[in-house]
């Protein structure tokens, strides 16, 4: 397989193949099956037909069903893929989510597990609103028991999500709506990505950029812009943003001295607030500036469109973020 | 003639400020004059206009994104209502809260969410605060058929008969949640059955009918006012577009849309509105009033500004967050 | 006689098990040997007995906290059982789960949820497995008449339906969700009516009937078992004593009280097993079997070791987190 | 009002008083009134009698009934109180809190608001295992439009309280289960205490701790001992969880050089994480060692008492990070 592929393609894909692979693995969720139109982002399209609406199940709107049933058919050895349609959903399911699928394996002292993915997507940018753009993994990061992972490009899709099917334990796949219609290389069936392994997205030795997900594409902008001003950034792309590659980022801000954290959720109490942390400790003295943190502002994410992107994390403030850790004087 | 004919023209009245609003934005957005995510109520024009012409200006609505008649024929001012759904800082929300989330306390519309079924909870605090002041106003919550499957819509039904309070569960049942059909979401073939559930008064009605319509949400209002308690009431409808302006409604049958169009409820109510010997004229100049404030909103919306960026800092806490 | 023999003295034997076990853990506690909290299901150890005396070994179990007599009687092993609710590392759970969160697959036990209403949606996921596979698997989950309020019980049911799963909602109505009566929780006069609403077969009662609750619970599990889709079996009990050990539970009115020691199920069932021709002695005789296992139970999680603080890096992930 | 009084009685009494004054404030929660025993703590004890059954409602267990409902008469302009038994069934009401009580001030332009106070208790070291002890506050902090509060004394319940229900926006009220039978200096009932203020617990020199609840306690008796050491160490106890002091904490921290923060919920992601960004950015080159973080260890909550002790932050943990940033060498 070789040529573009979208993002969606790449899920759709990555999700088809472990289907016709392992008969556990099914898919439930608002709409996905045929028909109903394979799902509002079409990610399941095409896998009724092929796999049957035993597994492939559109589902009432019951959210509190959709990840319960789930986590049931998991405890009985299934691989179940639950798709809530925007991350703010999670929020009537949560119940399930921290109480049980991400304790189950430690409550029943590892007699039972708990092999889910739960696919969400979200971002701000898209217009739409307050109740349909938040970024809540690091409600999620702090539940022991959860792996949360989101890809920033159609192949780390592809590998992460088979990667999360595999996986024995729960996994939130958030997936950013901005970054569904992204094309690029196709990778093999047999391309996975680990979890747990963040990527050295560009390599540079003045600063690093920390993030996930969709402000990959903008830390990877900035880096290219500021490298016409001599200044060479580093950006990883977590890609498993909790529990994240400590070793990688600790050693890329050793490196480089300098670090700032970049995430489209709310900065305060953010998942950069636990990376900044840790790297203030864990290079106290070797750092050459105070860690940058950027995120989205405090306040719900608005409606009007020019509201909505005052609230993201602008390419400027990135810039001028990299350039205050260069700059930096006592 | 089964309904008083001043209030069949109130509900004639309000339910073409509602088609001649929808088609306006409709227009707006095919014409590139406004891109936003717009949820068309096309066909449930009239079941909200029967509904909210038995309340009072004072009495409570909370809707949803798909509420937009809910709000015209509750009585929110268009030109505030078209500036919000542009994101403009005049406003119902200063932009901020957008055509899914329109609140107007001044109209009683309290609440607009974009979340299925969080509405009935809030509607019965709503209804609480009323039983406790004896101010004797009425909640009405609407939301759709798809929505009687979460959670909240049952805990909200069952706590609601359990105090008796004054709130309208009124479902909109147009026959699809999303891409869903009712078919497929349950295995009930009306809403109505669930008001068993939890004892309360349930009534399922031909929303499309205006006389039968009105005729039950006014009951339902005055068992509400009088305290005997929440009535949960299903009004049969289409929804005659897809799940929001633009949407694909590829998976509905052919033979549900014939059934649709056979079922447009604009039509049908003109035809009563001569029964009820009310001629084209009187019908068109009103058509024309509407059409008037219509072009003016949509005039009011595009000349207003949008909001800056110091609102972020504005209504998250009582106190504006420093800069 | 409408039940056979051997199924009676079955459920007996279960039921004893559960009533002499209660009795043990209740005197360890009184007597200072346990501090844990213990939720005694005091009056519903026949109701389980019976449900359970309808399954297979194979066939999965979802219980509360209040479900260590489901749990017997399903068959976990009380040795390893009073060992996890005494915090030991030879418990089923490492003692990491306690007397609130019984898990042991090999008796079906799958889940046992501290939060009210979780484990329905789980146990449809459970028969959503086995109609998958067609492993002829039946799955029942336990709840509380005060559980059938709450959200995640209104979403389970419908999809169940909607999905004819293999699985039986059994309510064990004990008539009161800790210090709030049936009656002042919802205004309808039992559990039951509320099948209909999501057009699922529901049968209602006399836990304490033998007799009764195995043939429905019978019936239900043969209508799983083939396919015909999920049942709501309301069975009426009593909480005997405060909602967990110790509790009081002077909120009881003295009728109740009364009417509640009328309707102990364990002198009730005696008497059954009299007519059934069964001896004195031979009842003794499973008593005192019973009491035996249970003293060795004791003796067992009395002796056993407590986990280690490795324990903590454990299970929480596949792989063992690093010192 | 003088003598003693417990955090039960202080917190009852704050109610009451609140409940004489205002005809608004009513309290919804499972077993709250009379007829139920009003509360299984204790805590609206005699309520029901003194303002009826219309103003103290026992409810159904249907926790998104209750906020929502609490939501929807915060909007009709009342002051709803709303008791959520433990702080893990916060997780079934999520939605109503998260996407509807802090976002609808902002949602509407400012034209509603929702002065909500919602009550939950919870607690490590009580034996109530891995679905009743978790304590979730960072999940509210990274909220925009919430506050949270939680008291360490009896004083400052009864003036958090107070405070809480006067609030113009939703408070979430946080109360350890192991405080409610600490007794205390009973205060007036004019006493309040500001929400977003913090109290030094104990003025010292050398490193500060940060912390609030019930680990307050437990860093004073450290504190104390290492007094003996001759180390001398100031407690700030936040109270107000979210948005916190950080005016005091920092100028505390400047002073000192040195910072524990020390919490019972889960470390990672924990509220720590930002208070220890924060600092770590503000204060870079001026602090004296690295900020040191102390919290709960990274699994649900064991039911075995052993090790649930083992889970919990210790005194000697706390000892050791004092100790450590005091001994810190580059
Ligand atoms: C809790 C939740 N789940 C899913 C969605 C996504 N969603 C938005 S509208 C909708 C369909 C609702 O159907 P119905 O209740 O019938 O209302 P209608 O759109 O037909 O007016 C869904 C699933 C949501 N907004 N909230
Ligand atoms: C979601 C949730 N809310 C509240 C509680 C606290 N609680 C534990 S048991 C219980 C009563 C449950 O009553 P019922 O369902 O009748 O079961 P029973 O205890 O009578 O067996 C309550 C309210 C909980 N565990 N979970
Ligand atoms: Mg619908
Ligand atoms: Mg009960």
């Amino acid at each position: 397989m070789t040529g573009k592929i979208t993002m969606v393609a790449a899920l759709n894909r990555a999700i088809d193949e472990a289907m016709a692979e392992d008969e556990g693995v099914i898919l439930l969720g608002e709409d996905v099956a045929a028909k109903q139109g394979g799902g509002v982002f079409k990610v399941s399209a095409g896998l009724t037909e092929k796999y049957g609406e035993h597994r492939v199940r559109s589902t009432p709107i019951s959210e509190q069903a959709i990840v319960g049933a789930c986590v049931g058919a998991a405890l009985a050895g299934m691989r179940p893929i639950a798709e809530i349609m925007l991350m703010n959903f999670l929020t009537v399911a949560m119940d399930q989510i921290v109480n049980h699928a991400a304790k189950l394996r430690f409550m029943s002292g590892g007699q039972t597990n708990v092999p889910l993915v739960i696919r969400t997507t979200t971002g701000v940018g898209v217009g739409f609103g307050g109740q349909h753009s938040d970024m809540l993994e690091a409600w999620f990061a702090h539940v022991p028991g959860l792996t949360i992972v989101t890809p920033s490009n159609p192949a780390d899709a592809q590998g992460l999500m088979r990667s999360a099917i595999a996986c024995n334990d729960p996994v939130i796949f958030i997936e950013n709506i901005l970054c569904y219609g992204i094309t690029g290389d196709a990778p093999s069936p047999a391309h996975r990505v680990p979890l747990g392994k963040a990527a050295i997205a560009r390599e540079g030795s003045d600063c690093t950029i920390i993030t996930y997900g969709r402000t990959v594409l903008d830390a990877l902008e900035v880096a290219g812009q500021l490298a016409d001003d001599d200044i060479s950034v580093e950006v990883i792309d977590l890609r498993t943003i909790a529990p994240y590659d400590e070793e990688t980022v600790t050693a890329s801000v050793r490196k480089t001295g300098r670090a700032v954290v970049l995430h489209e959720a709310v900065k305060s109490y953010g998942t950069g607030a636990e990376i900044a942390a840790r790297l203030s400790e864990k290079l106290f003295g070797e750092l050459k500036a105070p860690v940058q943190r950027i995120g989205g502002a405090f306040s719900a994410v608005p409606m009007a469109n020019v509201l909505e992107q005052a609230w993201i994390p602008s390419k400027d403030a990135i810039k001028d973020a990299v350039r205050a850790t260069i700059g930096w004087k006592n | 003639m089964t309904i008083d004919r001043e209030k069949l023209l109130d509900i004639y009245t309000r339910t073409m400020r509602c088609a001649r609003s929808d088609e306006k934005i409709r227009s707006m957005l095919m014409g590139g004059k406004l891109a936003v995510l717009y949820y068309t109520y096309r066909g449930q024009e009239l079941v909200s206009s029967a509904m909210m012409a038995a309340l009072e200006p004072s009495d409570y609505l909370v809707t949803t994104y798909r509420g937009q008649h809910d709000q015209i024929a509750k009585g929110v001012p268009l030109d505030l209502l078209y500036a919000e759904i542009a994101g403009k800082v005049t406003g119902t929300c200063k932009g901020k809260g957008g055509s899914m989330h329109i609140t107007h306390p001044e109209t009683g519309v309290m609440v607009t969410t974009g979340v299925v079924g969080s509405g009935l909870p809030i509607a019965n605090g709503l209804a609480l605060a009323s039983q406790n002041r004896g101010d004797g106003r009425v909640t009405v919550t609407c939301f759709g058929d798809g929505a009687t499957n979460i959670g909240a819509f049952h805990e909200a039904m069952n706590m609601a008969q359990l105090y008796k309070l004054p709130v309208i569960f009124f479902c909109q049942n147009n026959r699809y949640g999303e891409h869903t059909a009712f078919a497929d979401h349950t295995n009930v073939d009306s809403v109505v059955t669930r008001a068993a559930a939890y004892g309360m008064k349930g009534v399922k009605v031909d929303g499309n009918d205006a006389e039968a319509m009105y005729t039950v949400a006014q009951e339902a209002v005055d068992r509400a006012r009088a305290g005997e308690g929440p009535t949960l009431l299903e009004a049969m409808c289409y929804r005659m577009m897809g799940h929001f302006f633009g949407a694909d409604f590829s998976y509905m049958s052919k033979e549900h849309l014939a059934e649709m169009a056979e079922e447009d409820p604009l039509p049908r109510l003109r035809k009563l509105m001569l029964d009820y010997q009310f001629t084209e004229a009187e019908l068109d100049a009103i058509v024309a009033q509407i059409d008037s404030e219509v072009d003016a909103a949509e005039q009011f919306a595009t000349d207003s500004a949008f909001p800056g960026p110091e609102e972020l800092r504005r209504d998250v806490f009582e106190a504006e967050i420093a800069a």
